[in-house]
């Protein structure tokens, strides 16, 4: 099942819970599985975040399709100079 | 704003006279970035590069006569001149980069009445004299009297610098300024130190301090020059006592201010590094030339 | 020097022709935003605030649009009110306040007239009258119980709360036990360190010229990093539709993070669009130094355990940044830019804190260079303490792949090590430090960031091709994609001409920014580039009269057996007869921009008389993944060390009490100048990002990160001064030294 | 123009030679000589990075020496001989600077670019065989904030070397 990586500013939503295993086929997937469990981190993960799969951050993942044992680490989104 | 070049000294005190609120330039390096922070601008501006006088640089009978506003950098390119004044040399050649220098002059940078100006120092050490314009005729005073305090001179309205004079230094006699900036180059000096010594033999026998950026003018430290008039100059070295009292006393006559570009603090003591290092330069070219 | 792991040869990727725009640029003809002028155009200036913080009680502009030459005047008034939680709503309020001032600089109105005197005179006969309000000008004013509000529009981001405040945000990192690891540890270090504010410094000042016509459509030509983002920001700030707007990216005189935002442009907009006329905008030095974005300042509390051996077990640190008078992301992302050793112990909170400042904006790697400023200086003072060598030190705890970076996610292929290895093996580390000298090692780490590309490739009749791209080239990027377009479609480089194409000639490409431009948008190149050589495969099929799969594409020419090979432009003659126009273009959004990490060694002596430090070598290891073009890579390696140079010596903001800027000149804001610096010895480590068809990371920024820590340990050594504050300024440095 | 009926500024007319041709043109007392060349002659190669003389992207050559064109007030220039980037070049030949500034990649966004030729000119027409901190020093007007300096020293070192060449 993939597993989700919460920013510890997003743990607030699941009693400290770093990690949390959610069925999905899309990162978009997982967040709506997030949300119905945790009302409010959807919310933040949809417009406060990146997510790093495989190595590789993407903005906006909303869309990605992910493995059946994928890490998906949410990250404040980045910017640059 | 009109702008206006007058060929001639009386045709200068004229332009001044009939128009209120003009004003004399020669480089403008001071005065641009002045009216560009809102400083009103003059009605007239009175360009005194024109006037043949005020820039030649003369020798003759023992005396130079340098126009006011010459650029720093025929100065500084002078090897006669910089043999004689390299103290003087140094400050000039201080003054901005090689662009300012080209348009800089003694004149303006005394004129402009910054207690930073870094040909100011070396000036008053050399007993630099101002020939002034005046309303009718000319009026010669120490250069060191004319800046009173930050952005003010004791130049009468409608008063301008026409040259200065510097008698030939006697012999045995060595000059040198030093400035404290953070950069290398490109900056405001945050402690100036000009010193000048004659020796005699083994010892100094005349001396002068004069420390720019730690006080609202130029300032002349009698005390500094005392410490080292007879102190031991035998085999190039000074009499370490002497130096140590010529810190003390350069950092003691600091009256300095905090401000964006150094502290009380940095400034009095380094005011007396500088005073220090740079009385050793002059005595080396005092014994050995430039 | 390059040190590069195995890779494929390239015949034109790595090597270093003169770049296409080169020529304009050395006979004065390249155009700049401000060298251009239209017809009938008026020349905008601002009327900015003399005050920290007040709220505006009354504007008139009466008596302005009186004075001659007058043509149109703006307040915040003739701005839509952005909604609350827009993205753009923070950009609007700074670049033309309502209701409030936040700043010394903020500007409030704005005028068009015939001369730029006559703008100057009119702005200065605006009447405003203000009601001050307390002006908070640093960060510990800022957090302080009960401190006055910076900006009542202010919320804590991503917090849920709707409640105003002082912080922009609040990002905890964690993992594992800090607490155990200390307890646990031989040594633990804990110091405070202090960043001032920084400029960016480009020696471009802001400008831009707007047309915007009697239909309602907007010609700008601007300076910036994206003029995509140009368009998005101005459409956004009028409220208006994206498709009304076009934007020119004219050349753009340096960036560094600061062109990444907008300053005018909607503002000259509403000028032309008022009086009818373009209207061209030019900020002064000043106002760039007043009015736009410097780098946060920083405070910071960094804690680090070790074993005996130098094994760090566990860091934990607060890092506050003063982002400026209304909310950005450096907080989030300096906590998140502590990547570059394993720390297996993590307990970092980055907060964002407001002041009465100018809106900060990006700088170059923004804001790792405060954090990797305290912690690398904490590690070095281990390795001292320790009795190890600071590379050692390094190489024993550095990330490799699979590592976790601070915010958990594992490295992908990184070539720290390699640069650490790089400075070890180097002849400067190999020499011993000169007389009088003591030396520093420091190092950094920057992401780099993907984004969204477009790229159009035409082959042109007779075999030279357009590369045609929406990035602008701040430092040499179209000589880094005619290079990889020469490699992909075999035909030299200079006989394709790169293009930055204005917003309505080329596909959306984001801002420059995060190091994107060769990764992302050369990636989009060289995409755009395969498709084009599948088309010349086919045409050369149909020419020869052979299956398109018994074509292979080989050094530029089509090859299929028992046929001579054809040459492109022996394909693109005859493209009328085959298809027509051979023209692709391809468009992406780029994930896997590979981490670059530096290493710096820097010797330097200090006067202990006066305080002042001189840089006497250094040497700047960096892993570029693949250097497209190794001159410009050294070029930002470079400049990237110097801009860190002067953020670790002299640059700073100076306040005065009511938050009027003292130092708003290129004579006091000291950014070094030639003979303040030695050469910069450049080593490219070329650990290819397996991300990229080349393997190329970003290298723009990664630069910027490891000289503080450098030079600061460096000064260390030198004095046994373990300097906790920047810049160390002279004055700073002498007052340290005397309280040895 | 009705718009300056009243506070009309003095307009001078000034004449000079300008990259080796006779110009004339008209400006304000109070504008610069960088504004002249740029508004009024159309060259628009020096740039105003500060306008206070601190940055060096203005320098142009007046009578054979660099100066920040932003300090020089138009009327000043009656009858001087200038000297901008647009005039370094030989027609098409480029001069030894702009080809080794381009060859070694001296430059990157290219906004100090103007300045730092015409700086460097003027050194290398001053001393042929300038020392590294001679270049450092003579270049410390002309402010570049993408470089860090060190291909722009190491191009005029280079562009010294093929001048020497040249001359003997």
């Amino acid at each position: 099942m993939p597993r989700a990586h919460l920013m510890s500013d997003h743990r607030r939503f699941t009693d400290g819970e770093a990690v949390i295993e959610v069925e999905g086929l899309t990162v978009g997937a997982v967040i709506a599985e997030l949300e119905r469990r945790y009302p409010g981190l959807g919310e933040i993960l949809t417009n406060g975040s990146s997510a790093g799969v495989d190595g590789v951050i993407h903005a906006e993942p909303e869309y990605l399709v992910i493995g059946p044992d994928t890490d998906v680490y949410f990250v404040a989104p980045l910017a640059g100079g | 704003m009109r702008y206006a070049a007058p060929a001639t000294v009386d045709e200068a005190r004229a332009l001044l006279s009939d128009n209120p609120g003009s004003q004399v330039f020669a480089g403008a390096t001071d005065l641009v970035p002045q009216m560009r922070s809102g400083r009103p601008a003059p009605s007239v501006l009175v360009d005194l590069k024109r006037i043949e006088r005020l820039t030649a640089v003369t020798h003759e009978d023992g005396q130079w006569t340098i126009g006011a506003a010459t650029p720093a950098a025929d100065l500084t390119r002078d090897a006669v001149f910089t043999a004689a004044f390299p103290g003087l040399s140094e400050g000039a050649g201080l003054i901005g980069s090689d662009q300012i220098q080209n348009r800089s002059s003694l004149g303006g940078n005394l004129a402009n009445a910054s207690p930073a100006a870094d040909s100011v120092p070396a000036l008053i050490a050399n007993a630099g004299q101002a020939v002034i314009a005046t309303a009718d005729g000319t009026r010669t005073v120490p250069a060191s009297e004319i800046v009173t305090g930050p952005g003010s001179t004791s130049l009468a309205e409608g008063e301008f610098i026409v040259e200065f004079t510097l008698a030939d230094p006697p012999a045995g006699t060595g000059d040198a300024y030093l400035r404290m900036i953070p950069r290398t180059e490109m900056d405001i000096a945050i402690v100036g130190a000009a010193v000048r010594v004659t020796v005699d033999g083994d010892s100094i026998s005349d001396a002068i301090v004069v420390l720019g950026a730690v006080a609202p003018t130029a300032v002349v430290v009698p005390d500094a020059a005392a410490a080292l008039v007879g102190a031991s100059v035998a085999g190039g070295s000074i009499d370490q006592s002497a130096l140590t009292a010529l810190a003390e006393a350069a950092s003691a006559a600091c009256d300095p201010i905090d401000d964006k570009r150094g502290t009380i603090v940095y400034r009095r003591q380094v005011a007396g590094v500088l005073a220090k290092r740079a009385a050793v330069i002059a005595v080396e070219r005092a014994q050995n030339g430039v | 020097m390059t040190v590069t792991e195995d890779r494929p040869a390239y015949k034109w990727v790595g090597t270093r022709p003169i770049r296409h725009d080169g020529y304009d640029k050395v006979v004065g003809k390249a155009r700049f935003a401000a060298d251009l002028n239209l017809p009938g155009q008026l020349h905008g200036v601002f009327l900015r605030s003399p005050h920290g913080h007040a709220r505006i009680v009354s504007i008139d502009t009466s008596a302005a649009e009186a004075m001659p030459g007058v043509k149109a005047v703006v307040t915040g008034d003739d701005f839509p009110e952005l909604a609350a939680g827009d993205p753009e709503r923070d950009t609007a309020i700074n670049l033309m306040a309502r209701g409030v001032v936040l700043y010394v600089g903020h500007a409030l109105a704005a005028v068009a007239a015939s001369t730029r005197a006559e703008a100057l005179a009119a702005a200065a006969a605006i009447e405003v009258e203000y009601d001050l309000l307390p002006v908070i000008l640093s960060l510990d004013e800022s957090i302080a119980d009960g401190a006055p509000l910076v900006n009542e529009d202010n919320r804590t981001a991503f917090s849920g709360s709707d409640e105003p405040s002082n912080l922009a945000s609040v990002t905890p990192l964690e993992r594992g036990d800090v607490d155990a690891a200390f307890e646990a540890a031989d040594l633990v270090i804990e110091r405070e360190f202090e960043t001032s504010w920084v400029h960016q410094g480009y020696i471009e000042p802001h400008a831009c010229v707007v047309d915007v016509g009697a239909d309602g459509k907007a010609d700008i030509w601007a300076s910036s990093q994206g003029h995509f983002r140009v368009r998005s920001q101005t459409a956004a700030v009028l409220g208006w539709d994206t498709a009304r707007i076009k934007v020119t990216p004219a050349e753009i005189g340096g960036g560094f993070g600061g062109k990444t935002t907008i300053y005018l442009e909607p503002v000259a907009a509403r000028l032309s669009e008022k009086s009818g006329r373009p209207v061209k905008i030019v900020m002064t030095r000043d106002e760039v130094l007043r009015a736009t974005g410097p780098a946060p300042g920083s405070k910071a509390r960094i804690r680090i355990g070790a074993t005996s051996d130098g094994e760090l077990t566990a860091i934990e640190g607060w890092i506050g940044y003063v982002v400026g008078c209304v909310n950005n992301m450096a907080g989030f992302i300096g906590a998140m830019s502590v990547a570059s050793y394993k720390f297996p112990n993590l307990k970092l909170e980055a907060v964002g804190v407001l002041t009465n400042t100018p809106a900060s904006a990006a700088y170059r790697a923004p804001s790792a260079p405060q954090a990797a400023f305290a912690i690398e200086s904490v590690i070095d003072e281990i390795a001292q303490t320790l009795g190890l060598d600071p590379i050692d030190v390094r190489l024993k705890n550095a990330v490799v792949e699979g590592d976790p970076t601070a915010m958990g996610m594992p490295h992908p292929r990184i070539g720290f090590v390699e640069c650490l290895e790089a400075i070890r093996d180097s002849d400067h580390y190999g020499s011993p430090v000169p007389e009088g000298a003591a030396r520093g090692i420091g190092t950094g780490f920057w992401f780099n960031i993907g984004e969204q590309s477009s790229a159009t490739v035409n082959l042109n009749e007779d075999g030279t091709a357009t590369v045609i791209t929406g990035s602008p080239d701040i430092g040499g990027s179209r000589a880094s994609m005619a290079l990889m377009a020469a490699e992909e479609l075999g035909i030299d480089v200079h006989r394709i001409t790169p293009v930055v194409a204005d917003t309505e000639s080329v596909g959306f490409t984001d801002v420059t920014e995060g190091s994107r431009a060769t990764f992302a948008t050369g990636m989009a190149v060289v995409n755009a580039c395969r498709e084009l050589v599948d088309e010349l495969k086919a045409r050369a099929a149909t020419i020869m009269g052979v299956d398109s799969e018994a074509v292979d594409w080989i050094d530029g020419a089509a090859v299929a057996e028992e046929h001579d090979p054809l040459p492109l432009d022996a394909i693109t003659a005859k493209a009328k007869g085959t298809g027509g126009p051979l023209t692709v273009t391809a468009s992406l959004n780029a994930g896997g921009a590979g981490p670059s990490f530096a290493v710096h060694c820097c010797d330097v002596a200090v006067d202990e008389e006066t305080g002042q430090v001189t840089v006497l070598r250094y040497t700047t290891a960096q892993d570029a993944g693949t250097a497209i073009h190794p001159s410009y890579v050294e070029g930002q390696m470079q400049g990237g060390t110097v801009q860190g140079i002067g953020w670790a010596l002299n640059e700073e903001y100076v306040y005065g009490e009511d938050g009027t800027m003292l130092n708003a000149s290129f004579l006091d804001y000291r950014v070094p100048v030639a003979s303040d610096l030695p050469m910069i010895e450049t080593i490219i480590v070329e650990v290819p990002n397996p991300a990229h068809p080349y393997g190329v990371r970003g290298v723009g920024e990664t630069g910027i990160v490891p000289p503080m820590s450098t030079i600061a340990n460096a000064v260390n050594r030198a004095t046994g001064l373990r300097i906790s504050a920047l810049p160390m300024s002279p004055p700073a440095i002498l007052a340290a030294l005397n309280e040895r | 123009m009705s718009d300056s009926t009243t506070n009309r500024r003095v307009r001078t007319h000034v004449t000079c030679t300008v990259n080796g041709d006779e110009v004339d043109f008209l400006a304000s007392d109070d504008t610069s000589l960088l504004d002249a060349l740029r508004d009024e002659l159309g060259l628009t190669g020096a740039k105003e990075g500060c306008g206070t003389g601190d940055c060096g992207a203005c320098t142009v050559l007046v009578d054979g020496r660099i100066n920040c064109s932003c300090l020089i007030f138009a009327p000043e220039a009656e009858g001087s001989d200038i000297v901008t980037v647009e005039g370094i070049a030989e027609g098409d030949q480029l001069h030894a600077l702009q080809q080794t500034f381009l060859e070694g990649a001296a430059l990157q966004c290219g906004i100090c670019t103007p300045g730092f030729l015409v700086s460097a000119k003027a050194l290398l027409d001053q001393n042929p065989d300038p020392t590294e901190t001679e270049i450092r020093y003579a270049l410390a007007g002309n402010l570049c904030r993408c470089t860090g300096y060190d291909k722009i020293v190491r191009s005029v070192q280079e562009a010294a070397v093929q001048l020497r060449g040249a001359s003997r």
